[in-house]
């Protein structure tokens, strides 16, 4: 049982005031952070979150939960690195056990180039201040036995990079633990509340239209993730988002067998056990645009034979669940936090397939941004205009082949 | 796994095919004419509708012909599949 | 022993030995793990997930939320097996489990495959109404697959007693049987359960085939098929879960569904206690009364929470002196280490099972995936299909059709109208058999027994989760039936909560004060019963993984010792080692050869495109950054391409072979995408443009000869052929007889030394080759891989798009605005004028020359300006490509530099682990920077 | 002239082990060298589809997935303007005339592409059955059947599978580079079909399944 893993009390279930300060759309783990935070380090509260449905029941409740701020830019290693701080000391600044897990994320690396880009990304980490190794296949038998690392595979595993400071956390209890504390800090979480359509006075937002009725607001935060351009298209913001589906699975319980985080990008991997016994593990992105929160099965099939390649001992665990969420990918894959062409109006979209891990600092900048009216400076690189002056934060990866 | 009406080969598995992207997006007609900002509309900004959404795809595997569909991106039904010269 | 001495569907005849935990048991052929477990008496199966508390077996099928098992003795160990579900055979072994299961470290051999199918009307689910579907369908002369998960057909009758036409069901079944396997285009699958249906009609089933013959199964045989059908019609039949009762202790050993102790007692022959009570609140649980009654046990009390149970099966179970006790609940139970013994029902009774049956939910599950809504249903107190975007018919139990005669008439109907849809049949469907019905009182819905602490009342039973852990979480403000799942876990382990989940919105509704029907219930999502990862991955595995994609040469290649690197798909030479060769001694052997004498490579893999028509130039000059309008026929280009955005996407050569023809080459691995991405610009944007592309990649084997002795092996290829440097000049084509294979050579360099690539017709790939080290024998021609061709184009300054590029570099970047032309349109020449991508001091390709000539850094190393290593540190860039050089006696890289251009010969640091690396920046040029050696 | 080397000639005894192993269920082979060109034509220019004709005995196909044989040369559907004309060995260079001939001087292009594809043939009771693993095409004779082609993915192969006689035979056009591992696979997948004895299995009333995955 796990009820007893939770407080008793985690938020009251308001109706909505005519009013707020601040309007957050969006309860997922990014609205309620930011909600969290604005109380926190702004000491603003007359806020609401208005969900469309349950809380965090979008992305938050259906991502792997992994977390590492391994990234290869400057920007996004600083942003990311700044959430796993955060991470760090969460649990205790939230007074939650949210089963924060260090236990490491290892980058399997497949071909020359795998591992040229591998180094590349464990070098400029260093520099950043983040910790990163490289490990030979000979350490990876040590750190990971299961790995298999048999020259006889089709794409035989030449290596990888690893974060040890990377891990896992239990994506609800943090959703939860943020809408906790938001809420007792007075902050309004209004559930089954969506936000129809917005208030302009000139080129100034002045409220939201709910299905719970209109509600005024002094600022409003976009925070939707796969549903931002739906909302942005309400004021006639064009953002340049993409919704796709991004699909998961989970095995049954089993008996401890994976003891870190695995990720793969040739052969499509990322996978672990969560603390009760479940493989999580994630799918890759369909490539059509969707809304329907699923995605097709060969996407499954292909994921699960790259999961028995690399664990042979997977092969008789069984799937009992796959899901999907909304991602909203970005053309740089990197987020869009900030301010709008609207005046009064934030958006922070385009975390895509990666933005649970970011959640706390994600919050943080955010909740800068709006109560400032301006941003913070780890955010200010992705900002919206980026895409006009063609200041692009590519961490696609590189692209093509050698030849 | 959708099923896609190529108008050329019939319905085939979605496996068989590169999905494009929004139809009908239209090549600003002359580039050098243009703002930072239109063109970086053009580059990024692309329909991302819930609902009906013109689409293009290409039967990659198949005849290797483009051509539009409309598909509902909640209910992933397919109203619609015109080949390239089709009004929209 | 609990075995009947007559009866049910095992075949008393073959006795099948078996152990469980250890401890050796016999059961029958036809039985189950549990229906053998039970007949042995053996009734704890497991220990909870949380509460280690003992559990039976609970249900007949693959609800079975407790008997969850390990399974080995045959091919290999599965964890997590139901017990329900597993078909006894000789030599089984199997182990109890905490809900909890263990891989196996063995090595799993079996095999495991995928198979595509396509009807015009799928039937899921093979009991009455199923069967009664495809037979319909099926006589319309429709292409039917009937899937049943049951090892065999006909679902719940086989654990009833029903009479059709006055004979026992099982005959009708016989007779339906023998119909469908008459009929040519009907498929029946058993043991294939339906487990996701997914757009357009596509279902995928999980067949188990050889499981179930334990060691005997043919090791040839898949054990485990995919089958992934496409159907223009489906026909869902799936039955329906019979729902458990909510009250304290409702977990011991002995308490079951009344459904399941039915199939027991009439399937399997095994009675699962000696003294029964039943505990209902509808009347289908009655005929389980008389079934143990007519088997011989004590059945003391009907415990019925209706307060006027009347009509036909009450009346008949009062007939046989059973007490009902009408208005009465269950409310607490009592029992020891073999599970119940007594129940409180207002009063004690004492009895060592306890039947319970809450009513039936249809089996929506798949439904629900085809997008389909639910409705309540207040007088049958359960959810029933109702909206279908899809293709798809509900019929039977699965409706809500809980009569055996409504099944088979609903059934017969919705295949008939299924086939009809698609053009078989008129729709009618024939005449349904006599089933005697008898007068039914209506359900009255209840969910849970008034408790104070809920504490014992368990909801779901695999995930150990009670009444109390529900109270919590509403009473922490979750409202939502999808939090209160998430917060206590229900209905997410392996049944994903086909017993407990319409329960729980009930209980949550109550708490709430809300109707179940505005509570509604999660969401059910694919696999509806768990499925091997092997199965999804089939025969991908190994080295059917992925394609490895070879040139016709590779047969040489392998038998003359190379080393492999895998390039995308391809597998091409890395190096070809020596004996007792390091790999660096044979790279720098490999490009001393180009540099001083004569060398062949395989180059077949460069994707290659025929490109003909009036427009083609006009084509290319839009597609590539530079210009063609001067290349003449008999000539060849180098050519640059990028997306829209202005950043390098690809390179190649383009030749001009004919009049209003090319041939372009693309990267190996970027064939497939250039094809595509110029298509896509041919057929979307310029479709009046009259030029056709063909994909030619396969078409040609291509070698390239190289070094200042290639024009001599040429001469001996190619006597007819002038060589000479102003016959053949630079960047020209020839056509013509190469070692009497028809060619065409290009007088290109990829190295910067004198190099020529023959062409040839695929099929003669291998014999050029072999002429090639022929002919080049006198001279000591020398195999090289892509290593040596990566270092001596580096010599060269020459960039590799995806290793000096990243999708983030313009043409000018890479220094290279020479390739971009000033005077046309190109894909991606607006981006280049973007405040960001014009910025001076962008990423520069450049040269490093390590401070210590040995010093080899690593590719990927960052760079920084000063010599201090503090982080965070600004990076100025990085290593691209970095190589020992034979021509330069020392080492050298490439790097992408901040601004780069403008730091000639000043130093940056390449911070490695052990320290800093100084190196100098350079010209991305280090070797005949003047091209003198082109020529030969 | 130097001798053409067949890519799966490496295979050529794990091929035709296959007949006996499966009991003459299947038969596999690779038909290497024919001649093969890429012709791109308008279909509503009568001319040009004449011309072919008269000189090749076929009306080019303008119905999807369709082929039109006469004189043992066949005509591939491929798109609505591109067909794949298919001859024996050698016949590359006359096709290329006739194509060039017919085409004159409209729009088009002739393309030689014999050596860009082996063919395997694929042929026997069950060799339907043994596409099915990896066809995502339908290739039931209700839908398909001699004188259909398609192109399509085998496994994760592109291939073009042309139905030349109801025994059935299947012509597999694969690329040269994709050849080896589409042998590999279909050897995998016949795998079951080759045991040494017919695998059947007995199983109970109602649950049957025949020795060969797809009936009819
Ligand atoms: C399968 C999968 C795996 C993933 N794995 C990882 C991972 O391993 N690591 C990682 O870092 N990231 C991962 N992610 C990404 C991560 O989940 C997201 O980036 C992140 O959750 C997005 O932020 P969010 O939590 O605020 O979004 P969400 O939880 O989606 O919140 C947005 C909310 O807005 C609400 N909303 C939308 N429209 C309206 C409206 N009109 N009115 C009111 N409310 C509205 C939605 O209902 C939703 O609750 C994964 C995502 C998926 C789908
Ligand atoms: N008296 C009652 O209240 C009551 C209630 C429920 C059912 N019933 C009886 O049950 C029978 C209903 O007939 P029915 O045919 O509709 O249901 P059924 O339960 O007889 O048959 C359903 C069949 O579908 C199979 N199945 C379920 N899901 C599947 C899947 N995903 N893939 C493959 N197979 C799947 C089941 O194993 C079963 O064999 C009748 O005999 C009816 O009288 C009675
Ligand atoms: C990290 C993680 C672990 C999960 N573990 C389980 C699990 O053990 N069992 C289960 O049924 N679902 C599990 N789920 C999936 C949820 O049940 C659910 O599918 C997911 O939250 C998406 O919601 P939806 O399917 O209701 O749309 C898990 C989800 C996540 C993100
Ligand atoms: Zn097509």
């Amino acid at each position: 049982m796990s009820g007893s893993e939770h407080p008793d009390h985690l938020w009251r279930n308001p109706d909505p005031k005519r009013s707020y300060d601040v309007v957050i759309v969006g309860g997922g783990g990014h609205g309620l952070s930011t909600a969290y935070y604005l109380a926190r380090n702004h000491g603003i509260t007359n806020v609401a979150v208005l969900e469309r449905g349950w809380l965090a029941g979008g992305n938050m409740a259906r991502n792997t939960t992994v977390i590492r701020s391994n990234y290869l830019w400057d920007e996004s290693a600083a942003i990311y690195e700044h959430s796993m701080k955060l991470w760090e000391t969460l649990a205790e600044d939230l007074d939650y056990d949210i089963l924060f897990s260090q236990r490491g994320v290892l980058n399997l690396t497949h071909s020359l180039h795998d591992t040229r880009e591998a180094h590349r990304r464990v070098y400029a980490n260093r520099l950043n201040g983040i910790d990163a190794e490289w490990l030979t296949p000979e350490e990876i038998k040590e750190f990971c036995p299961i790995v298999n690392l048999s020259p006889d595979l089709r794409y035989p595993v030449m290596g990888a990079s690893l974060q040890r400071r990377g891990g896992i956390a239990k994506h609800d209890y943090v959703a939860w633990a943020f809408a906790r504390q938001a809420d007792a800090f007075g902050v309004d979480l209004v559930q089954n509340c969506e936000v129809t359509g917005f208030d302009l006075d000139g080129g100034r937002v002045t409220g939201v239209q709910t299905s719970r009725g209109p509600i005024a607001a002094g600022k409003v935060a976009l925070c939707a993730a796969g549903h931002s351009t739906v909302l942005a298209a309400m004021v006639g913001l064009d953002l340049p988002i993409q919704s796709h589906p991004l699909q998961a699975l989970v095995s049954e319980l089993l008996e401890p067998a994976l003891n870190c985080v695995v990720l793969s990008n040739a052969v499509h991997v990322y996978v672990s056990q969560a603390h009760k016994g479940e493989l999580v593990m994630g799918a890759g992105i369909d490539p059509f645009i969707s809304y329907a929160q699923r995605g097709s099965p060969h996407i499954i099939e292909y994921q699960l034979a790259a999961a028995v390649e690399l664990f042979p001992i997977f092969s008789r665990a069984h799937v009992v669940r796959t899901w999907g969420g909304i991602v909203d990918v970005s053309p740089d894959a990197s987020p869009i936090v900030g301010l709008t062409p609207i005046e009064n109006l934030f958006v922070n979209c385009g975390w895509g397939t990666g933005g649970f891990k970011a959640t706390p600092a994600s919050g943080w900048v955010y909740a800068h941004t709006i109560a400032r009216g301006e941003p913070h400076p780890l955010n200010a690189p992705f900002s919206l205009d980026r895409f006009a002056r063609g200041a692009l934060i590519d961490e696609h990866g590189a692209a093509a082949v050698a030849h | 796994m959708l099923l896609i009406p190529c108008p050329w080969c019939g319905q085939r598995d979605e496996i068989e095919f590169r999905y494009g992207g929004a139809a009908h997006v239209e090549y600003p007609a002359d580039p050098e004419t243009v703002d930072d900002a239109t063109w970086a509309r053009y580059l990024f900004v692309r329909p991302n509708p819930k609902g009906p959404l013109a689409e293009r795809w290409c039967h990659s595997q198949g005849c290797r012909r483009w051509f539009n569909i409309v598909r509902d991106t909640v209910t992933h039904q397919i109203m619609r599949s015109y080949r390239m010269e089709e009004a929209p | 022993m609990t075995r009947l001495a007559s009866g049910g569907r095992i075949d008393r005849s073959r006795p099948l030995r078996f152990t469980f935990d250890a401890l050796p048991h016999t059961g029958f052929a036809g039985d189950t793990l549990a229906s053998a477990l039970l007949a042995n008496g053996v009734r704890v199966v497991s220990q909870s997930v949380t509460y280690g508390r003992l559990r039976g077996i609970f249900s007949a099928g693959v609800e079975e939320p407790n008997a969850l098992v390990q399974v080995g003795g045959g091919t290999g160990s599965e964890p997590m097996l139901r017990a329900t579900q597993v078909e006894l055979y000789d030599g089984l072994v199997a182990e109890s489990l905490n809900a909890r299961g263990r891989l196996s470290p063995e090595p799993d051999v079996a095999r495991y495959d995928k198979l595509f199918a396509h009807c015009d009307v799928l039937v899921v689910g093979g009991g009455s109404t199923g069967l009664a579907a495809a037979l319909a369908a099926g006589k319309a002369g429709a292409r039917v697959i009937l899937a049943d998960e049951q090892a065999e057909v006909g679902g719940t009758f086989l654990g009833g007693r029903d009479l059709i036409d006055g004979r026992p069901a099982t005959d009708w079944l016989a007779e339906v049987a023998t119909d469908l396997a008459a009929l040519p285009e009907v498929r029946v699958l058993s043991r294939a359960t339906a487990v996701g249906y997914y757009d357009q009609n596509c279902v995928l089933i999980a067949q188990r085939r050889t499981a179930h013959l334990g060691p005997a199964a043919p090791a040839a045989m898949a054990r485990q098929r995919l089958w992934q059908v496409r159907a223009k019609q489906v026909v869902l039949a799936t039955g329906a879960h019979e729902r458990p009762m909510v009250f304290a202790e409702n977990d011991r050993p002995g308490i079951m569904l009344a459904g399941a102790v039915r199939t027991y007692v009439n399937r399997y022959g095994v009675v699962p206690g000696h003294r029964a009570v039943i505990f209902t609140n509808n009347d289908s649980a009655y005929a389980c009364a008389i079934d143990l009654d007519d088997a011989g046990l004590d059945v003391p009390a009907v415990v019925d929470v209706r307060p006027n149970p009347a009509g036909g099966w009450p009346d008949r179970v009062r007939e046989r002196g059973i007490e009902v006790l009408a208005g009465q609940v269950v409310s607490d139970t009592a029992g020891g280490n073999r599970g119940l013994e007594s129940v409180w029902a207002g009063q004690r009774i004492d009895c060592d099972l306890l039947c319970v049956s809450g009513g039936f939910n249809p089996a929506v599950h798949l439904f629900i995936q085809s997008q389909g809504r639910l409705r309540y249903d207040e007088i049958l107190a359960c959810f029933v299909p109702d909206e279908a975007p899809q293709a798809v018919a509900v019929a039977g139990a699965a409706n809500g059709t809980f009569g055996l005669r409504d099944c088979i008439q609903e059934g017969l109907a919705a295949g008939a109208a299924a086939a009809s849809a698609v053009g078989f049949g008129d729709g009618h469907p024939a005449g349904a058999p006599q089933v005697e019905t008898v007068a039914e009182h209506p359900i009255v819905p209840f969910w849970l027994v008034p408790d104070e602490s809920g504490a014992t009342q368990f909801v779901d039973l695999e995930r150990d989760v009670t009444v109390a852990d529900v109270r919590r979480a509403v009473g922490a403000g979750m409202q939502s039936v999808e939090h209160v799942k998430r917060y206590t876990t229900i209905g997410t382990g392996s049944d994903q909560g086909k017993t407990a989940g319409i329960n729980s919105a009930a209980i949550v509704g109550a708490l709430l004060g809300q109707p179940v029907a505005a509570i509604g219930t999660t969401t059910f999502r694919p696999p509806y019963v768990p499925v091997s990862f092997a199965l999804f991955a089939g025969r991908t595995r190994g080295q059917l993984f992925d394609p490895a994609r070879v040139t016709p040469i590779h047969p040489w290649h392998v038998a003359h010792g190379a080393v492999f690197e895998n390039v995308g798909q391809w597998k091409r030479p890395w190096y070809f080692p020596h004996d007792g060769e390091t790999m660096e001694q044979a790279v720098l052997r490999e490009c001393r050869a180009v540099r001083e004498g004569v060398a062949a490579m395989d180059v077949s893999t460069l994707g290659k495109i025929d490109i003909q028509g009036t427009d083609a130039l006009r084509f290319l000059n839009r597609i590539y950054t530079n210009a063609y309008d001067t290349l003449a026929v008999g000539h060849c280009r180098y050519g640059l391409m990028c997306k829209a955005d202005g950043m390098v996407f690809d390179d190649g050569v383009v030749m001009h072979v004919g009049p209003d023809r090319y041939l372009a080459t693309t990267t190996s691995g970027g064939a497939a995408a250039v094809l595509d991405w110029m298509e896509e610009w041919l057929q979307t944007e310029w479709p009046d443009f009259r030029v056709r592309l063909t994909s030619v990649s396969d078409q040609w084997a291509t070698v390239a000869v190289a070094g200042p002795r290639s024009r001599e092996v040429l001469r001996a290829l190619a006597p007819a052929m002038a060589a000479d440097a102003v016959s053949f000049p630079f960047m020209a084509i020839r056509e013509g007889m190469v070692a009497g294979i028809p060619a065409r050579v290009c007088r290109i360099s990829f190295s910067g030394e004198l190099a020529f690539e023959i062409n040839v017709a695929s099929w003669y790939g291998l014999r050029l080759w072999e002429a090639v080290m022929a002919a080049g024998e006198p001279f000591g021609i020398t195999p090289y891989g892509t290593e040596a061709m990566h270092v001596l184009r580096a010599e060269k300054g020459y960039a590799i798009i995806g290793q000096d590029t990243d999708g983030t570099v313009t043409p000018q970047d890479l220094g290279m605005s020479w390739v971009v032309s000033k005077k046309k349109d190109f894909i991606g020449r607006r981006s280049h004028r973007r405040a960001d991508t014009a910025r001076p001091d962008r990423m520069h390709l450049v040269g490093l020359l390590p401070v210590e000539p040995e010093d080899l850094l690593p590719e990927g190393a960052q760079l920084i300006l000063e010599p201090r290593q503090e982080p965070p540190v600004a990076i100025v860039g990085h290593v691209t490509s970095s190589y020992r050089s034979a021509a330069l006696g020392r080492t050298f890289a490439l790097a992408l530099v901040k601004g780069g251009r403008d730091r000639m010969a000043s130093q940056v640091y390449a911070p490695l682990p052990d320290r800093l690396h100084p190196a100098t920046v350079t010209e991305p040029i280090f070797y005949d920077k003047e091209g003198l050696v082109r020529d030969g | 002239m130097a001798r053409k080397h067949a890519i799966l000639d490496g295979f050529a005894s794990r091929f035709s082990g296959v007949a006996s192993s499966s009991g003459g269920r299947i038969a596999l082979r690779e038909v290497p060298f024919s001649a093969q060109l890429d012709f791109r034509a308008n279909p509503a220019d009568g001319r040009v589809v004449d011309s072919v004709h008269k000189a090749l005995g076929f009306v080019l196909p303008t119905d999807p997935n369709t082929a039109a044989t006469a004189g043992g040369r066949s005509a591939l559907w491929l798109g609505p303007d591109e067909w794949l004309i298919v001859g024996g060995e050698g016949e590359e260079s006359l096709l290329t005339r006739v194509l060039h001939t017919a085409l004159g001087e409209t729009f088009g292009s002739v393309v030689d592409v014999s050596a860009n594809r082996t063919v395997i043939e694929v042929s026997g009771s069950a060799a339907r059955d043994v596409l099915a693993h990896g066809c995502p095409v339908d290739l039931h004779p209700r839908d398909f059947g001699t004188g259909r082609c398609a192109q399509t993915l085998l496994a994760k192969a592109q291939v073009i599978i042309h139905q030349v006689n109801d025994a059935p035979t299947f012509h597999l056009f694969v690329r040269t580079s994709f050849a080896w591992y589409l042998a590999e696979w279909l050897l995998d997948a016949m795998t079951e079909y080759c045991a040494e004895e017919p695998i059947g299995v007995s199983v109970p009333l109602g649950g049957q399944e025949s020795p060969s995955p797809l009936r009819g």
